[in-house]
């Protein structure tokens, strides 16, 4: 496997530059599967049926805690991907556990808030507009939850292995998805959220 | 015993049972004749595991084929029963299912496959590339689409078959009006065959984008490879729409939610909305690769270079574009009004302007050529007319006032199979004699290739020209009778002599393979066909590294130019070669997801849930695998191109 | 060239059927929507036929003039990258007859979204054609009359066709008064139509909606207007009253011959009108809730 | 050592998405008009997107880069088109009539 020096490890071969640009258009992929739920949503959130709306159902403080918890891990994956670059393998592994950390609160959070709004009487089945809110966030949580896997499993092989050139591409492409589910949720936060409350 | 009902057919016929013993019995004979002949081994390092994007092609390829046969044999019972008025040789429930799997299994599962396939044994070749990018991700697609089709094939002997339409339209399709466990192997099939698509897409995007030979830039890329960049651009970008539409559709039938119930807020329109939405660039996922093919061969046979190469690329590109924004022409008659079908009437037939550049430019490639009229040059010429009458009655229904009367006949009938089947079938047709000799090593004999292609060309106007007429006398589609007064009898007739022709002309491509296998020479050389781009630049058969050194590329038909100026292709100097390892992830993460579609099918969750836990143990077990690949070493690959002919 | 002369055969044939010693359905209006529908197909026929004969003209030059029998065996064909003006010309044509199909089908979607011309000066006749599994229910509200499965029409009016339906999506199509248009379970459509001349049309449901779908038609008969009103008032003097029972009844899957009643289901079973549950703002959620209650109502119906 | 660590672009940027985070809330926070509070809502959250996309996700920072921004937005387009056409079709077009 010819190394490139020159550039950081995550780039460094042909396979890791592969890979980096495929996780890329794996992106543009989930903008339009998103894009499809978002779609979903504006178009069935008058569908409520003879359940509550969302302006009767959501809640500011849980919201504003998820947008929090989860802008300060897509700070903390940056850290993580700086300090990768500077070889310190320490203090990456650390803003690694963090950004995980982080990302298990958001999911706690999210676990209370669906909760919540079963108990509220919006449930899976109470209406069209519940389905697709349910569906919609539980798409981005169920992406968040297998991104805590994905997260720890590389974790554990930047334990075993060190900063190599394996490990360094995962944990940089790992930064570029969990940044993105930080996007999907602004989406989410102003569309869902500030425009249903607004 | 409830739980067990659901696994029986709802409408058992005697065909159904025969088909079950059928497939017991071809099932156990290949079992036993591999084991007889002691091919398990064989078939499992050399097939099952490979991730070599030539041998998944032919996999691909050969899969296609098969799925063509089950489409077809649905498309002549369809024409059987309507061959004459108050024809009771099927019932309307099995006609119903029959016309459902018939569209599905030749949209997703015949024409998807074949230019997949084709994708992948030609693409990489035509780049100079020694595979795509992520081969086992390869792997992985083949046997998703595998065990999807699978899946939606077992429908009609386990639990009965989906019975709404390909297109599956709700309220119809939900568990109110479809009560049998089809309408959840249509959703769940689909869904386990797309993932593997998108995977696809992505791969081929990435691959084309990074793998290319050194100097191949895009716009010296041969045509195939563009067609089939743009085409992974769309399945990049529509599939996802598919993928959520097919979860709702999940949701509303197992787990109750509403989202196009017509209760509850639930809206039926979605449904149709996001469907066309995936469904409208589809169209065009499955015919550009077909103009690329096109492309390759005019060219080739017409001993010219493609004429307007940049209009070319131009108007695909503005194909992708257009395709995402036309979707609405679906449904003209959903009572959106005047102003949105304007919209949509508008940007439907802008797409003729850029399919119109297309057809000029190949009518413009064969002036001042040499044309020799091989078997997949005869499919290209009789592509072009027939291609135009079927697009131009796209046009026509692109009118959308018009479309109120075209809309749900067989006017659009005729209009999509004549759009299609010249359009995709005949283009993988033509590939498959175009690039056998690259494949197998012998070619296909050209005169019963020939007579194959006008018997299949004259049976596609013959099936399909009356349904124009009868869908203008108002005859409905999907209807499985109808009435002598009607006067549609006759057409139907007509239809049905079409269709025995296609058939005809499918069984004797059948036989050409038998006889080119036994008969035809095996010293054709690399080129037999005197072809001008890269992927003829190597041996037959093609070493796995596909080329031992990376050729240089400095026009868009370098092979062809080094031919006649006798300029080096190929630097001398032999590195050793970096190959991926195989694996048998891909093929055993293929039947966990089969038997996980089928515990979701029949609502089994403790399987299901096994099943999910099985797939997340192969992606972490991946993951943690530590497989770096070999290298092939210098000695090796000298003494193969040794063995093959020459160094290249 | 085997080939040719069968296409060229099948276009006559085809034209010789379609200029019409026995006119298709659709090319043989009865009414103005129908009309002007038949009229765009004709006029897009003769417009494509033109392209098709160019493609096939320029087709078979070059296969005759450029095969390699025909040239030396030296030949070398030349290298052409394209020509500027040769490309505008191939762009631009069919940029024109598009914009001029854009043009007419812009024009034609206004004219059968809208009550036809001539027609204007008498209120329209209103009715509500609903579907249910394999059946059409036609409701006169002015008339205060039911059918079931056949539609009598006078010719003097204009007709508003308000299409519903009690299950999946259907398609109701008269091809001789006009297009056809969705009926669907929570929201109306509607679909204008007239007819001009006396005359009986085949009506019928053109989007499948599962089993009983081939067999889903009604008869329609267009009459003079004191016709018509003879037949209402033969109506109201011998059919049967519909109860929301008898309603219940015909509503249950499978297929009815012709049937008549006085009164109209909208009465208890109102039609999902003026149902604009698909706002995405949230502010009118309260009337949302108002519309879903009733519509549930009768939706209730429906579910068997 | 902590400046290393603590570089300017990231910390620049969690702050500036933290203000955009705020500014969005006003909608929430004061009564204004819908097409007001769209407009905040649709400005503040595509500059966060590429906030992220750029100081975050590195995407201008490869020989790829030209892929990825084509990729970018090319998603982007088509997902407009598809929210939009779809609004048109399935909503707004009735709400007109």
């Amino acid at each position: 496997m010819k190394i490139d020096h020159s550039l950081p490890l995550e780039y460094s071969t042909d396979e890791n530059r592969l890979k980096i640009l495929g996780f890329w258009i794996f992106l543009g992929a989930e903008v339009m599967l998103f894009a499809t739920l978002f779609a979903s949503y504006f178009i069935l959130s008058g569908g409520t049926g003879d359940g509550p709306s969302g302006a009767e159902i959501f809640e500011i403080t849980p919201v504003l805690i998820e947008t929090l918890v989860l802008l300060t891990s897509s700070f903390t994956i940056g850290l993580m991907v700086h300090a990768m670059r500077l070889g310190r393998q320490k203090a990456m592994m650390g803003f690694f556990i963090a950004t995980i950390v982080l990302g298990a609160i958001f999911l706690g959070v999210e676990i209370y808030e669906f909760v919540h709004y079963v108990h509220v009487g919006a449930g899976l089945q109470t209406s069209a507009f519940s389905a697709i809110l349910l569906t919609t966030l539980g798409t981005h949580g169920a992406h968040v939850t297998f991104g805590l896997f994905w997260g720890t499993c590389i974790l554990i092989q930047v334990k075993k292995y060190g900063l190599t050139p394996r490990t360094t591409n995962k944990s940089f492409i790992f930064s570029l998805y969990w940044h993105f589910l930080d996007v999907v949720w602004i989406f989410i936060f102003s569309f869902v959220y500030l425009k249903g409350m607004m | 015993m409830e739980f067990f009902e659901r696994f029986a057919i709802p409408h058992p016929s005697p065909a159904i049972y025969a088909s079950m013993v059928a497939i017991a019995i071809v099932s156990i004979a290949i079992v036993v004749g591999i084991t007889y002949f002691k091919k398990w081994g064989y078939l499992w390092r050399e097939w099952l595991t490979t991730v070599d994007h030539k041998r998944l092609g032919i996999m691909y390829i050969i899969a296609a084929i098969l799925m063509l046969f089950r489409g077809g044999a649905d498309a002549i019972m369809m024409r059987a029963q309507l061959s004459a008025p108050e024809n009771k040789l099927l019932d309307a429930q099995h006609y119903n299912e029959i016309f459902t799997t018939h569209g599905v299994v030749m949209i997703l599962f015949m024409a998807m496959p074949f230019i997949i396939g084709f994708m992948n044994f030609v693409v990489p070749l035509q780049i100079g590339a020694r595979d795509v990018a992520f081969p086992r991700l390869n792997a992985l697609s083949f046997w998703l689409f595998f065990a999807g089709a699978m899946l939606f094939n077992i429908s009609f002997v386990i639990g009965g078959s989906p019975d709404a339409g390909w297109t599956s339209y709700f309220p119809l399709a939900d568990n109110e009006f479809s009560t049998s466990v089809g309408t959840n192997y249509y959703m769940i099939a689909i869904q386990i065959a797309g993932l593997g698509t998108l995977a696809t897409g992505i791969n081929f995007m990435t691959t084309i984008l990074k793998m290319r030979a050194p100097g191949m830039t895009l716009m010296k890329m041969p045509m195939f490879t563009w067609s089939a960049l743009i085409t992974n651009v769309i399945i990049v970008f529509a599939f996802p729409v598919l993928t959520v539409a097919l979860a709702m559709g999940t949701l509303d039938r197992l787990f109750g939610t509403h989202f196009f119930a017509s209760t509850n807020g639930g809206m039926d329109m979605l449904w149709a909305n996001l469907f066309w939405v995936w469904g409208h660039p589809e169209v065009y996922i499955l015919i550009l690769p077909a103009f690329g093919i096109y492309s390759e061969v005019i060219s080739t046979f017409a001993r010219r270079n493609l004429y307007g190469y940049k209009s070319m690329v131009a108007s695909m590109v503005i194909i992708s574009l257009l395709s995402f924004v036309v979707w609405v022409h679906h449904f003209f008659t959903m009572g959106q009004g005047a102003f949105v079908n304007s919209i949509f009437s508008i940007t439907t037939m802008a797409i003729a302007v850029p399919t119109g550049v297309k057809i000029f430019n190949w009518l413009l490639t064969l002036y001042k050529g040499k044309i020799t009229m091989t078997t997949p040059m005869l499919y290209s010429m009789l592509f072009i007319p027939l291609f135009t009458l079927g697009g131009v009655t796209g046009v026509m229904l692109g009118m959308s006032a018009a479309d109120y009367q075209y809309h749900n006949t067989m006017f659009l009938v005729a209009h999509f199979h004549m759009v299609i089947i010249p359009g995709v079938v005949f283009a993988m047709l033509a590939a498959l004699y175009y690039y056998w000799p690259k494949m197998f090593g012998f070619m296909l004999n050209d005169r019963l290739g020939k007579i194959g292609a006008w018997i299949i060309a004259i049976g596609t106007l013959v099936a399909f020209m009356p349904m124009f007429i009868s869908g203008l006398d108002g005859q409905a589609r999907r209807m499985y009778t109808y009435s002598e007064a009607s006067g549609f009898g006759i057409w139907n007739m007509i239809s049905m002599v079409g269709a025995l022709m296609l058939a005809a002309g499918f069984a004797l491509i059948v036989y050409n393979i038998y006889y080119s296998f036994r008969y035809a020479p095996r010293d054709i050389g690399s080129d037999p066909w005197d072809a001008r781009t890269l992927e003829w630049a190597t041996h037959t058969p093609v070493p796995e590294y596909n080329f031992a050194t990376m050729p240089k590329i400095d026009s868009y038909e370098t092979f062809w130019d080094s031919k006649k100026k006798g300029t080096p292709l190929f630097p001398d100097k032999i590195e050793k070669i970096h190959m991926p390892n195989n694996s048998g992830i891909p093929f055993i993460m293929g039947i966990i997801f089969f038997m996980w579609g089928f515990s979701f099918v029949f609502a089994m969750w403790i399987p299901l849930i096994i099943c999910t836990l099985g797939i997340f143990a192969c992606m972490a077990y991946q993951s943690f695998e530590n497989d770096h690949g070999r290298y092939i070493s210098i000695e090796e690959i000298e003494e193969t191109e040794k063995e093959l002919g020459g160094k290249r | 060239m085997k080939l040719k002369r069968a296409l060229l055969l099948a276009i006559v044939a085809i034209a010789a059927v379609l200029a019409g010693c026995e006119p298709l359905t659709v090319l043989n209006p009865k009414g103005p929507q129908a009309e002007v529908q038949a009229n765009d197909i004709m006029m897009s026929i003769w417009l494509m036929s033109g392209i098709v004969i160019v493609v096939f003209a320029m087709l078979a030059y070059m296969l005759i003039k450029f095969r390699s029998s025909k040239q030396g065996k030296d030949y070398e064909p030349p290298h052409i990258e394209g020509n500027k003006w040769v490309e505008a010309v191939c762009v631009g044509i069919p940029v024109l007859i598009v914009a001029y199909l854009s043009f007419v089908s812009v024009q034609s979607n206004y004219k059968v979204e809208a009550t036809p011309p001539g027609y204007e000066d008498k209120e329209p006749l209103v009715v509500y054609a609903s579907s249910s599994n394999w059946k059409w229910h036609f409701s006169y509200p002015e008339e205060d009359i039911e059918t079931v499965n056949y539609l009598y029409i006078p010719t003097d009016r204009a007709l508003e066709f308000k299409l519903y339906s009690f299950g999946p999506i259907t398609s109701f199509w008269i091809p001789q008064l006009g297009g056809q248009k969705y009926a669907m379970a929570d929201m109306v459509t509607t679909l204008h139509l007239a007819a001009d001349h006396p005359g009986e049309f085949m009506g019928r449901n053109a989007n499948f909606s599962g089993k009983g779908f081939a067999e889903n038609t009604f008869d329609v008969t267009a009459m003079s207007p004191v016709e018509f009103e003879e037949w209402v008032d033969e109506v109201h003097q011998t059919a049967d009253p519909i109860t929301e029972d008898k309603f219940e009844e015909l509503l249950e899957p499978g297929h009815l011959g012709k049937m008549t009643f006085t009164g109209t289901h909208l009465d208890f079973s109102p039609a999902p009108e003026g149902h604009e549950h698909h706002q995405s703002n949230d502010e009118d959620s309260e009337e949302n809730h108002e519309n879903h209650d009733e519509h549930e109502g009768h939706s209730d119906h429906s579910s068997h | 050592m902590m400046k290393e660590l603590f570089p300017m672009k990231q910390v620049m940027g969690f702050i500036f998405s933290l203000v955009l985070t705020a500014v969005a809330l006003m909608v929430y926070f004061f009564d204004m008009s819908f097409a007001v509070g769209m407009t905040i809502l649709l400005v503040t959250a595509f500059i966060q997107a590429g906030l992220q996309l750029v100081l975050f996700m590195h995407a201008g920072e490869s020989e790829d880069k030209n892929a990825i921004y084509i990729t970018i937005y090319y998603g982007v387009l088509i997902a407009i088109f598809t929210i939009l056409g779809s609004l048109l079709t399935m909503v707004w077009t009735y709400q007109i009539q």
